[in-house]
């Protein structure tokens, strides 16, 4: 593999090459759609098509993107020079700026004009954001039994009170230096990771607790997968009974549509679904505590439906009955039995018997 | 309990005057602003007929004095042929009366009710005679005249000869009270205005009430054609009018009748009338009974007629409606004359659009309506015209209905115009009308929408090599920063890459 | 060009009856559905009316029957005094003739065109005469009649003298087609239900053209009083009224005129007019200039005068409404008869307001409207009750516009209905005339909304009792965790509170 | 001052006493409105007035919020009775039942019903909710030359790589050890705490820098409260220079309208505002990274004009020059400059020279 900066340095030449040829120069742009992206079955995650689009130099609704993108390129080149890295939003500040010659128009108006074009950089030219230096945004932590060393620093995840480690946006760099766990539980919300803090359910149960706090960011997946293959680690996912929670294991295990060009990097295609599922309501006497599906719920899960990794037996009878009851249930509904409960019974009785959806 | 002839002994009978005196408002005087637009009109409208029909290019002159409160004066005064004394009282004076309404003929007034009713109302809001003036270049009157409501009749109650000084023409003054001037769109100045439009050949003068003199000036010298009588087509017939026209006509025989009175019927059609209704063409014309006339009228149903002739019918022409439209001073303007088309059946019309686009139109869409080259100003919304503009899917031709300054004309033409109401203000929803006004809008819209294309691609390549030229330093600057290459030279590349596309 | 005789030779008149036949739309004949329900409007107005004026209870009968395609008959019966036979060709065949539009008087017709336009409206379409079979007592005719439209004069073709077997009244039987018959809100059927609502004095019978007999059944025998002719207000009057009613009384003197034909004029207003116009009492009347006149005009609008008088005026009183109203057979109705007041200056007027909630009513609003009993079919949109009932703000008197079945009843009784055309089917947007109504809907809304309170206090007793049960059991666990208490001796310490409060 | 279980105890028995005397009974809601809310000139922060309102067991609006209330209390007395925490989703799962007798009406339908009546209960029985056993929403973390014992863990938070420690819900039981910093930093956004981590800002300044990540919840408030009070160590405040960022400024510094009630135990009336400012724009050569005033921030603005404690003249003149020249400047549009630019030069020219806003 071509080295960050000669590809970037190439990508520069071929316009020029184009321009004295006398040709409209173009950039190759792979496609982001849904439909350039694709379930890889033996892999068992999600890959980008090879669709692509041409961004023309002499396409008036195109040129401004195709100054944007090299505005974009040439700035990554400079961070690598430096060694130095930033934030996405600090890139859009650094480049902002008037366009000379005109009164008003800036090189980029809005971040919605920089981020994409960093996304079909990564993918155009085959580098990830991490290799261009942009640090992804962070959210997340993780509590348990592991001795993690970051630059000079380490430090066990399993003593720093209740609070746990603040999962940087870029990981590539930290090490595992013991791993005392049998494996790890992603959890959606903050608030369970705190409740089994608090009951103690690492220390019980020796698991690593992730808080992704939402839909995974690059940062938690990729220490996620890191800790996966270095320490062989299975990985559990807990997240609220719903379409949305559902996407979240789904973007751990095979990837989002939105970054299927990283998947490889990122996924965890033999990660488990531990709860909540609509049977649990069932079984757990729940029913009290459901909340009806919105119509945006309804909306997402009949597209749910429709990916490939959804469709095994298991996960099309979950989203048809979440549709039949026409019901979601959230982790925190577990509370509704008694507090401990979940950490009491739920999960290690799931844990145990590996009622696991798949 | 009262007994018949108790009840009927105050049994009487109303005249047509009167009838309106009391229902004017069915004549369009409702308002103020209405009230004093409906006089002008009915007096111009008059004015404009009487030079046409003599054959003379006209010149109208229109005066309105403020004499106190929503009290006004308002003179018409045109170069026709003048009217002789004697018929005098009768165009002014009654009501239901005149050359129009017999004759299946194009012509702006059609019920014989206008002017007259004008001369009521100023009569029934002031009380003073109407002063008609008038010289036929023979003699030449000073008439002061009233009506006698109870009777429908003009009465002069003054007369007096004067000299002419070879001047030709008829110049009415009446007052009226509960008018008012203003300068909208519902005003004597717009009605002028459009009139002036639709009648390139009239020269109009107008004094408004501050003295203000305004020109419609005339923009062409071609007299229009005149309109021609033109026989009843079989297809637009009612059992009634064939009995009422029977009664009146000269013919004796079915047959003769048939072939005399109507349009298209030849004697080949004529056994045809013969075959499928069953009545005999040598029938006795004052024996036809409503049973024989019924099955005359249902025959005409089945049998095909061409289509009525269209040769009565003076449309305003293309190019006269360009011209009248120059009084906007458009930066583009289009007109069409559509071939003829019928209604009901068997009645003509003829539809005529015109654009005009830019000038002094004011922002978003004016329609302008004319029926026989008479503006229509009030009651737009219940107009067929109305309907046909708010149909069209303006976006397509370019035209954002609220800020592009056009102008819509639109001139209805024909024997007979369906109105909604005596008013005479809006054209009833017929929907061969509201078709040809539609896709007489779009012919013209396809000619607007080449012009604001074209206006839109030059500057459309102007915007694109600036464009171009805009992004291409920053471009080259960040190609140079990844390739090391110098700024300036990168810059050129696009510049003359850019300066070969566009040369 | 042409010369002034040339142009005059064509010179005709039209009568009022061609008029009407070129326009019957402004008479109401547009349409199938409304053609036919303005045919029936117009025979049972003429019906009723002469019922009333007789003083007798009405009894009428109709009865449509299916000719062929768009073709029907149509026969209205009414045991009135009947007509001599001199009057037929006149009250059935002459257009604007009649005992009502000269008088100041309340009546359901006004300008007598109504049956005469019907009778044209058959003529026109099918050609045959109205039948008319009427007995007076003294003697019974059936008459077969033309209209002659351009002498607007009836013409009789055939008349048989019979034996009236001891019946008194008139039949009319006429034939039209361009007519449909169907049950919609605009269909006869609606129209004569209305009628009986507001008459509930009158006796109707309708049989439908498939054969169903229908009955309105009189709900209450007394006959509603004569309106009287009223003298003219001097505040409705304008200069032209004035004139015309000087030029045809018999007094000579300005000041005997002014107290004999004028209603609220004595003679020490007759003074004060006299000394704020500066026009002598004792000018001779006949002398009386348009000068005098508006001056004396302008006086009466300076001069306080007693509003008018409104005994001339019949309502149809609240108890009758709500007789009428029992045809719904509604849950509850309560009805409201206005004190008389003036719009114009001085025509008088009465709003009657009627609501019935529930029964046969449908879920919404629905709005019948009166001008002097009559129904008024079509054009609501138009029509000043339909924008006073939407003025009003119904959620505050617990109405909901979508599902409240709730029926309006709004009667205008005038001695001059303002309508908006000559269909007579809109009332135009007086005022005055607007305020009455809204007042009038305001005041029985406020008995509606005592029906409507009452019946929810009830509902909302029970609903909140059961609300104060609901939470009690879980508010008795929690405290009785909080403090260790009892949990069933603190939730009867609660059902004791509310039992208590809501014994 | 009287213990908790006791507070909870008597609150239920008052109920009691009253239905035995025949009287409707209701329960003292002190209001949280703007309208009873005071900024204390003294102490420098905002306390709650003595208006009340009275929720009545007899009044059908207030009948279910009664049932709620007392609801919501014997749940709190039963969680420090078993010495457990939970959070306020949880809580409303835990109660969350269908009503004896109804088919479908719950004690409660929706978190919005139980959030409100845990704040009435606070304040109109003076309890915190910590004391209740109530864990708030955790967002945050900190990062700097402080050892922290939390439980048997202890640890230093300049030791946890980039990441940090993630602080949590409830500090009330953490101790800090050893305290080697000059000053606490509060940053705003999650990125730039980053970027000066990334410097090494915290180890060239002796700072610790707290990231808020927005509106700074309660944890973050609690811990800044005991550090400078504890520590004695100075608070500045670096935000966004727009009216969010300054009202997160002043929730800090004396405390936010909602939580008005518990400004003594959150606020540091003596905190200082280090930037961003209007000024920045124009001292640092900003106006190329400006974002336009949206309608919401003309409307905030205003609104902030007029709270007494943002009464001095140099936030007047800041808010007013604000709304002249219609725009805002965030923290990150420093990176127009050069990445380090904030780290090298901004804030350590601005805290030497102490360029605060006061």
């Amino acid at each position: 593999m071509k080295k960050t900066e000669e590809k970037l340095t190439e990508f520069g030449e071929s316009i020029i090459k184009q321009l004295e040829k006398g040709r409209d120069p173009y950039i190759k742009i792979t496609q982001r759609s849904l439909g350039n992206v694709k379930y890889d079955d033996v892999k068992g995650f999600l890959v980008m098509g090879n669709k692509y689009s041409k961004r023309y130099y002499f396409n008036i609704a195109h040129t401004r993107k195709f100054m944007q993108t090299l505005l974009i390129a040439s700035y990554c080149r400079q961070l690598i020079s430096e060694n130095k890295h930033a934030g996405i939003r600090e890139l859009y500040y650094a480049l902002k700026h008037t366009l000379e010659g005109t009164k008003k128009e800036n090189t980029f108006e809005d971040q919605d004009e920089s981020n994409p074009i960093i996304e079909d950089l990564e993918l155009s030219l085959n580098i990830l954001r991490e290799e261009l230096n942009l640090t992804a945004d962070r959210r997340g932590y993780i509590y348990g039994d592991i001795v993690i060393k970051d630059g000079e620093d380490q430090f066990n995840c399993s003593k720093l009170g209740r609070g746990g480690w603040a999962v940087p946006g870029n990981v590539e760099e930290i090490e595992f230096k013991r791993v005392n766990a049998k494996y790890i539980l992603v959890v959606e919300t903050a608030a369970m990771a705190d409740r089994l803090i608090e009951e103690k359910f690492a220390q019980k149960n020796k698991a690593l607790i992730v808080a992704c706090q939402g839909q995974a960011p690059r940062g938690v997946r990729r220490l996620i997968k890191r800790i996966r293959k270095e320490a062989k680690l299975p990985v559990l996912v807990f997240t609220d009974g719903d379409p949305y929670g559902w996407y979240i294991y789904s973007t751990i295990k095979q990837g989002s549509i939105n970054l299927a060009y990283l998947s490889k990097r990122l996924s965890v295609p033999d990660s488990k679904f531990v709860g909540m599922t609509i049977d649990d309501i069932e079984m757990y006497g729940l029913e009290n505590v459901t909340e009806k599906l919105k119509e945006t719920d309804i909306k997402r899960i009949k597209e749910e439906l429709e990916y490939p990794w959804f469709k095994t037996k298991d996960w099309q009878r979950q989203l048809k009955l979440a549709l039949k009851k026409g019901v979601r249930i959230e982790q925190q509904a577990l509370a509704n039995k008694s507090l401990s409960f979940v950490a009491d019974k739920y999960l290690p009785e799931k844990i145990k018997n590996e009622m696991f959806l798949s | 309990m009262k007994t018949a002839n108790d009840l009927f002994k105050e049994f009487k009978i109303l005249s047509v005057s009167e009838f309106f005196k009391k229902n004017a408002d069915m004549l369009g005087y409702t308002g103020k602003i209405r009230s004093m637009t409906i006089l002008v009109h009915e007096m111009v409208t008059n004015a404009l007929d009487a030079c046409e029909e003599a054959h003379i290019l006209p010149e109208i002159r229109v005066e309105i004095d403020h004499r106190g409160d929503s009290h006004y004066e308002i003179s018409v005064e045109d170069n026709a042929t003048g009217i002789p004394l004697k018929f005098i009282p009768d165009v002014f004076g009654k009501m239901l009366a005149g050359s129009k309404a017999h004759r299946n003929m194009q012509s702006r007034g059609q019920q014989g009710i206008g002017v007259s009713g004008a001369v009521m109302y100023s009569q029934v809001t002031t009380g003073q005679p109407a002063v008609i003036i008038s010289s036929t270049g023979e003699e030449m009157w000073e008439v002061k005249m009233n009506l006698d409501l109870q009777k429908n009749a003009g009465k002069i109650i003054e007369k007096n000869k004067i000299n002419d000084n070879g001047w030709r023409g008829t110049k009415i003054v009446i007052e009226a009270k509960d008018v008012t001037y203003n300068k909208s769109k519902y005003s004597p100045y717009n009605y002028l205005r459009m009139s002036s439009i639709a009648n390139p050949h009239a020269r109009i003068e107008f004094i408004e009430p501050d003295g203000t003199k305004i020109l419609f000036p005339r923009s062409s010298k071609t007299l229009p054609k005149s309109p021609k009588i033109m026989k009843l087509h079989p297809r637009g017939m009612s059992t009634d009018d064939l009995l009422v026209m029977a009664k009146n006509c000269r013919a004796r025989k079915l047959g003769s009748f048939l072939r005399s009175e109507l349009a298209r019927v030849s004697r080949k059609k004529a056994e045809e009338i013969e075959r499928v209704s069953g009545v005999s063409l040598d029938k006795n014309v004052s024996r036809l009974t409503w049973n024989d006339a019924e099955r005359v009228v249902n025959a005409f149903k089945k049998i095909d007629f061409m289509a009525p002739s269209s040769e009565g019918l003076i449309p305003i022409g293309e190019e006269n409606i360009i011209k009248g439209l120059s009084l906007i001073n458009p930066e583009f303007s289009v007109a069409i004359t559509r071939a003829p088309k019928t209604y009901r059946g068997g009645i003509p019309f003829i539809i005529e659009v015109g654009l005009a686009y830019g000038g002094k139109s004011e922002p978003g869409i004016e329609i302008i309506r004319y029926a026989n080259r008479s503006p229509l100003v009030f009651d737009q919304g219940g107009c067929v015209i109305n309907e046909a503009v708010k149909s069209i899917d303006w976006r397509r031709y370019r035209v954002n209905l609220e800020s592009t300054p056009l102008t819509v004309f639109v001139n209805v033409t024909s024997t007979h115009i369906p109105y909604t109401s005596a008013g005479k203000q809006a054209i009833a929803m017929e929907e061969e009308i509201f078709n040809e006004v539609r896709f007489g809008i779009m012919e013209t819209c396809r000619g607007l929408k080449r012009y604001m294309d074209s206006k839109r691609r030059a500057y459309r390549k102007k915007q694109r090599i600036d464009s171009l030229l805009k992004y291409a330093p920053e471009t080259s600057k960040a190609i140079s920063r990844l390739t090391g290459r110098d700024t300036d030279k990168v810059k050129n590349l696009f510049i003359k890459l850019i300066e070969k596309k566009y040369a």
